[in-house]
């Protein structure tokens, strides 16, 4: 599957970009996280603390055990700040 | 009801004029206004980054959320992104109900949402260097109560 | 903090605008505007009555009493009497804070406060008569909370 | 002594005037009440139910048993509806 990975606020600046398109065959959210974090280390650091990390799915906020079938954007950022 | 995101300023008077033209049965109308603080002139400007796309349908679903919730006549959020000085207007909300409990309520419920489940990252510049502006636990404490 | 108490309709944008410039340290603005519901149509006007002397003094105490509680930039609040029409604007309240808690506590706590305890009495003028405005339970309930 | 008595709103209305000067010897609110409640139908009226009515003395709100020791205004009107 092809997928569209777009990073945002300090996710964006550790990775380097705000968007590509990664050819997975990752079943949930989490499996995605880890291949990205196996490729190279801006990725395992900006992946380091999910804790502080907030992921959407077709632009709805998501849990990282969510499947990734039939998705198309996924979106990784911190806690929002907005107001 | 209405969600403006933009770049661009927005005139908090006009704003509130034009709102408050539209309404036929309201008695009670609240705006809120967020600024950008210059944390005691320390602050040279702060960048607002958005998710296009998401941030639109993020606030219109609180817009909905916010109408099945309270008997409201009109609500309205516009949010800017980009960058803005110390001081300068970052987003507004108005609503309107026939009494103020539910135009106060919805207010604080839009705003509550919007500070914690709108993508927006907030990053602050200043001399000294930059740095984007954490999420607060009180911000997602807030939401608890609705 | 400013305190007005007039016949004259105000600008509800203008007021807005100017309560704006005049911040330098405030993240958060709340506006409060009441307006005449017109009661489906059966409104012809309302009459607002209230104590010339009292009521400044009321409002002053009220303002200062906010101040004491929250942590204000500034506060405003502008009260017309005399004689109204349908959606015309009653009166409106505007706090500035540092942070979102604190300006609408305090704009809350103000309009609960103008509801019961500021001297102003209205009168309602239909086609089939006019009657009093009664008080209400839940308005000096409200109070209970502060 | 000599008061400055205020009505408003239908108090202002049943009594069929705004203000009077009042020359008196009660002691408290409530004696005040009840010498103007024996001069005519009209005050009587005014006073039948004092739940329903609120009391200010200089311009600050007062019970019915405060005293008028010192007071100049009395005034009298129905719960206020601001805002």
């Amino acid at each position: 599957m092809v997928l569209d990975v777009l990073y945002f606020a300090w996710v964006r600046e550790r990775i380097g970009l705000g968007r590509e398109r990664v050819e997975t065959t990752a079943v949930t959210v989490a499996d995605l996280v880890a291949e990205l974090s196996a490729r190279e280390e801006r990725y395992a650091l900006a992946f380091a603390d999910l804790k502080s990390l907030r992921v959407a799915l077709d632009q709805d906020l998501a849990e990282f055990s969510a499947p990734l079938a039939g998705v198309r954007e996924v979106a990784f950022f911190p806690p929002m700040t907005g107001g | 009801m209405a969600v403006r995101v933009q770049a661009e300023p927005f005139d908090l008077g006009a704003e509130s004029t034009a709102f408050a033209a539209g309404l036929r049965r309201a008695g009670a109308m609240v705006t809120f206004t967020g600024l950008v603080r210059d944390n005691g002139g320390a602050l040279q400007a702060m960048e607002i980054e958005h998710y296009p796309g998401m941030t639109e349908r993020a606030i219109a679903a609180m817009v909905d959320e916010a109408v099945t919730r309270w008997s409201l006549e009109d609500a309205l959020v516009i949010h800017r992104y980009g960058r803005l000085g110390p001081q300068d207007q970052i987003m507004m909300v108005a609503t309107a109900a026939p009494h103020r409990g539910d135009a106060f309520a919805a207010a604080e419920f839009l705003m509550d949402y919007l500070k914690s489940r709108a993508p927006f990252w907030k990053k602050e510049l200043a001399a000294d260097g930059s740095a984007w502006v954490a999420a607060k636990d009180e911000d997602e404490a807030a939401l608890k109560r609705w």
